[in-house]
């Protein structure tokens, strides 16, 4: 079999239920794969290290896929693992903040820095808030902790599929503000990279084919495919993963191999439009179809 | 000052199951002078730390106890066998130090005097690190001697110095410790003789009274016969 | 003269990066060579002026508390020993606690400010202070504290004047300890909730895969490191002089 | 003896946190409480323990060599005060480098295993090591020093024999604090890409807001850095006492 | 060993512009002893330490040489004031410590015979700490015996020892030292008579010559004339 080193953007967690389902019902190994999955704590890591050539694959986010590129990481999307953002802008639900625009002046937590201020400043302009009236506080790991607890008005980059649950578990209820719905170009929230001048593609369609049969077992079966899921680590099982497992399915790509160039290219034309990035990359830099012959 | 009372000791002095000297029976008379001679690593300073009540990791038993039963604890001024000055402070400054550990104010112009006593006006301001021997050992006289108590031990006080030196400091001592009970430890069966009333020769054995003061060389030869 | 040596070094600690980065060939993501940090510097410099006032403020500020609580339990570990026997695995523990544990309970008491970083700050340079300045008071010759006691000392100026100066050593030891971690503080805690500071610099540089940024910044961040431990050093200098009764000499 | 020292420290600890909880009234997800945290660890207690004995692994070879490395280190810096002086300001750099940054550089030279925390816990306690020694070989007494001279001492033996056995309380009070850094260093050698290990265990807790879990690991970090300070120091004990020629009573 | 040389020594000496003594001009014959009184502070220490070389932070303006041209660096073997044993190490390894520094075998059974003829047979395996102020300066003694060199500096050697002690340590050096240059500092006129061949009487002034070691007592009215 052919091995293959795959990078998890963080510990594993519901959102890499395609990758696990298909390691625990050995669609990898019929497809003549054997993987092995790294968890790393820190999800900038990963894209680098797989441009370093120190794995075949990372899960990457959209967003931060096309800022690294215009710092020049040889990297490009060859899949797509959850196809929509995940991505929302988080409030309490009996907060004081009933829509965006009471926003101003107010202090919003954000934990992976990138995108943030950009995707910020277009749902903010849509809401006639501008960009200097608010206060962006890094909050490194503790997004719904310090919502909760008062320190922030709202949260950016908040996963709806967790921190919904989370809090809800917590005893606090909050409520989402979608990105997609605020004026943002719609996007890929986890997307696998490959190192741009190494892709195998034999390799990778093996690899997002047997994804691809997971994520249709996991849609067919979503109670057994949980207990699968679950069985692998006595850390996942709990109460929060189960809920967010639930809520993760119908967010995980049905294709995982497909890719649409003009999402890619609208999103690029937004990053420079928010002077993110200097000049429009083509989308063929950006984003390959492996499976295209 | 209390008036200064007789020390009386007695027991025998072990370390660790190993006799060190005695069993032994001395008593300071109050307001005297006694000396202490005997061969080197006999037991004068575990005798003089016993007294003071400082850890000495020796066993001792027997007693020890002052003539008016009161402790002795806090009434000794005791000049040690090592200099024992502070390296971060100035002359002056040590010997003002029992005044500044005690957080009283210290007596400067009697410091000043008694630096002068023991020779070393114009040195006051130097650090021990730049001082001879013979001056840091004299420093550590003047700190005692700035101690007001009615009971002194000195563990071979002027042993660094020259012999024109030790007669004047002898001298000072002689004036400065009069009436208070002392105990000095010492080499020279002549200083023993000039400076004591009453003189305890430590061996092995025990310990000697040796009342005569007035020959050192009967002493002296006595010692040679102890020795031999 | 220690500016002379000091560029010396910095010319050696240049040419290893960069022959690491020829010899390894790391790529320029993961760690940009010399030149290229020196573009983004230059590039940025006023924005890293900027966050680097800020840092060094929370750092001095740090120092400061950090020392003087280290200090001060130090000397009350010393004169209870049941304080220190209670207290001291406690010390341990909240040392041994990774810090991004405590960040959200220290924002939450202090806040998103300053407050919070120079807490931080002062956690992690409070172990090392208070160690090494309780191993220097504990080791006090003996023969001058039994010398203190026929002397009549009282507890507190035998602390003042006897055993701190003698524990001076111990005490420089563990600043300059403090002064190489006071930045690292200051950092981690700007990590944990920041919106201004060279760490919340770094960050964002890093989520951006602006990794020369990143890294002008960590340089910045490492020569005010080397220039607090010279300053600090010193004085550290001049306690050790002082407690041998030397002059200090630089 | 130290067992119910230990016991009573651990009452007092879980008062003032279970206080603290009651007065501040922190939310249990930024701060639960005992109770909670003791039923978390109990309900994976099998799961803590296996992760826990990873990171023990890593901290024990860590400490191990880290300290060689410290002392080697401050020996040649001793013995070379050209080496000092060009390589202490290095050595200062690394250490106010944020290991975050040095995180992917690590993992891109010791992979994913154990080497990447095991190299991290010694970058950790290196410095502390290094810089203690450092001091106190810096620091012999010159008298005995100008004895060797007269002795015609030779270098090797000089320190061997003597700068050596006189730092020893200084190398003491480095293996105290590397003690307790050491499984700092493990935990973050995890964080920065394991699959197993205490520092994984918490992280994985803490973002998926399984507080109690994650106090519950971190409770047994900190015993595990209690437990380990203890042997250490009553290795440091003994090294002191050896130094001040006095037998060794614990 | 090679064949001892002189010792010449010329110049002044000053402590940061403060003239400590000289100028002199001193001669230390080959292979005889020369003693050196004088009052404590005047300088002896210096002296002694400037002729090994060592830091003492004094300015000296003039010549130290040896009769054979040779540098005195190395050859010389030295008892320094105080006693300087190493606190980690028993009597019997501070004793064969100079080997030790020179990475050489110790003549452990040399070592053990030295320690008996200074009388602490029986001692060796306790530490500096478990040893009396004078037992601490016979140990240094013996580890300055144990190095064979032809120049031999001492100190104020026996200021701790009571007078048999004493006595039975200047005939082993007496005997020990014969034939080589020795320089020994002391406070004790009879002991200097007894030992030297030559003694320096040092003073503020400078050092004169006393050749007459028949009679203590004359060198000793002599000091005290100086001193007054
Ligand atoms: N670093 C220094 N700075 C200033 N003066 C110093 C320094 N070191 C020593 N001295 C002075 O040098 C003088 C001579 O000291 P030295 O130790 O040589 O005396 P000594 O003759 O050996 O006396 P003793 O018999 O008491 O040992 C002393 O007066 C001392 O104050
Ligand atoms: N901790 C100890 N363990 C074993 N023996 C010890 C210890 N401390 C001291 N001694 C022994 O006690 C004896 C007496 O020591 P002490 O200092 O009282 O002698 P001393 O009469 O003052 O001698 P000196 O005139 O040389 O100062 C010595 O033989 C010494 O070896
Ligand atoms: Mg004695
Ligand atoms: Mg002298």
């Amino acid at each position: 079999a052919d091995e293959m080193t795959v990078l998890l953007d963080w510990f594993v967690n519901p959102d890499h239920g395609p990758i696990i389902i298909a390691q625990e019902k050995g669609y990898f190994a019929d497809a003549g794969l054997e993987v092995e999955v790294i968890a790393p704590a820190d999800p900038s890591d990963p894209p680098k290290l797989v441009a370093a050539g120190k794995a075949d694959l990372a899960i990457s986010y959209q967003p931060q896929l096309h800022l690294q590129i215009h710092e020049g990481l040889p990297l490009k999307r060859v899949g797509t693992l959850v196809a929509t953002p995940l991505n929302c802008l988080l409030v309490l639900k009996d907060g004081p903040i009933k829509s965006p625009a009471d926003l101003a002046g107010k202090k919003i937590g954000f934990s992976v820095a990138g995108v943030e201020e950009a995707m910020l400043t277009a749902i903010l302009e849509n809401h006639g808030v501008a960009f200097d009236e608010i206060e962006l506080v890094n909050v490194n790991w503790s997004l719904s902790p310090s919502l909760m607890s008062g320190q922030v008005d709202a949260v950016i980059g908040a996963f709806r599929n967790f921190e919904l649950n989370q809090m809800n578990i917590e005893g606090v209820d909050g409520k989402c503000f979608y990105v997609e719905e605020e004026g943002l170009p719609p996007y890929d929230e986890l997307i696998y990279v490959a190192k741009s001048d190494e892709i195998d593609a034999d390799k990778i369609t093996r690899f997002l084919r047997a994804t691809e049969l997971a994520t249709q077992f996991i849609v067919n079966h979503p109670e057994e495919s949980w207990e699968i899921f679950a069985s692998t680590s006595p850390e996942l099982q709990d109460e929060l993963n189960e809920r967010a497992w639930a809520d993760t399915i119908p967010r995980f790509a049905l294709r995982p191999a497909a890719f649409s160039a003009g999402r890619y290219s609208a999103f690029e034309a937004f990053l420079v439009d928010a002077g993110l990035a200097p000049t429009e990359n083509p989308v063929d830099v950006i984003a390959v179809d492996v499976t295209k012959p | 000052m209390t008036t200064p009372p007789a020390i009386h000791f007695t027991g025998k002095v072990q370390f660790g199951g190993k006799p060190l000297f005695g069993p032994v029976d001395i008593t300071c008379p109050a307001g005297q002078w006694t000396s202490i001679l005997g061969p080197s690593g006999v037991g004068k300073t575990t005798l003089l730390r016993l007294l003071l009540g400082l850890e000495t990791g020796a066993q001792h038993d027997g007693k020890i106890s002052a003539s008016d039963g009161e402790p002795l604890a806090g009434r000794i001024a005791y000049m040690a066998q090592s200099d024992l000055l502070f390296p971060w402070l100035s002359l002056l400054e040590n010997v003002v130090t029992g005044a500044r550990l005690r957080s009283e104010t210290p007596d400067l112009d009697r410091a000043h005097e008694v630096i002068a006593q023991v020779g070393l006006a114009g040195h006051e301001h130097k650090k021990p690190r730049a001082l001879s021997g013979g001056m840091r050992q004299r420093a550590a006289l003047a700190r005692t001697l700035m101690e007001n108590r009615p009971i002194v031990m000195l563990d071979e006080p002027l042993s660094a110095l020259d012999a024109c030196t030790r007669a004047e400091m002898q001298e000072l001592l002689d004036h400065a410790l009069c009436g208070k009970t002392v105990i000095m430890v010492t080499h020279d069966p002549a200083e023993a003789c000039r400076l004591s009333n009453q003189i305890i020769v430590m061996s092995r054995g025990g310990a000697e009274l040796w009342a005569d003061t007035a020959s050192s060389d009967l002493l002296m030869t006595h010692m040679r016969g102890l020795a031999a | 003269m220690i500016a002379l040596r000091l560029f010396i070094t910095l010319c050696i600690g240049l040419t290893i990066w960069q022959v690491t980065v020829w010899l390894t060939g790391v790529p320029p993501f993961i760690l940009p060579s010399p030149l290229r940090v020196a573009a983004a510097a230059l590039d940025n410099a006023s924005l890293i002026a900027s966050h680097a006032g800020i840092t060094a403020l929370e750092v001095l500020l740090g120092l400061l508390a950090g020392t003087a609580l280290g200090i001060a339990t130090a000397v009350a570990m010393t004169y209870s020993k049941r304080f220190h026997e209670l207290f001291f695995p406690l010390l341990v523990f909240t040392q041994a606690v990774p810090v991004f544990a405590l960040a959200p309970i220290l924002t939450l008491w202090f806040g998103y400010g300053m407050g919070s970083k120079i807490a931080m700050a002062v956690l992690i340079i409070y172990f090392p202070v208070t160690s090494a300045f309780r191993d220097g008071l504990a080791e006090t010759d003996p023969a001058l504290l039994d010398l203190a006691q026929t002397l009549g000392a009282k507890p507190l100026p035998t602390l003042l004047r006897l055993r701190l100066p003698a524990a001076l050593p111990s005490l420089a030891s563990g600043l300059r300890l403090a002064a190489v971690y006071a930045p690292i503080g200051a950092v981690i805690g700007e990590w944990v909730g920041a919106s201004r500071g060279l760490g919340y610099l770094m960050l964002l540089a890093n989520g951006r895969a602006k990794t020369d940024l990143m890294f002008a910044s960590l340089i910045v961040l490492a020569l005010g490191a080397i220039l607090l431990r010279i300053a600090v050093n010193s004085i550290a200098v001049r306690m050790e002089a002082y407690a041998r009764g030397i002059a200090a000499s630089g």
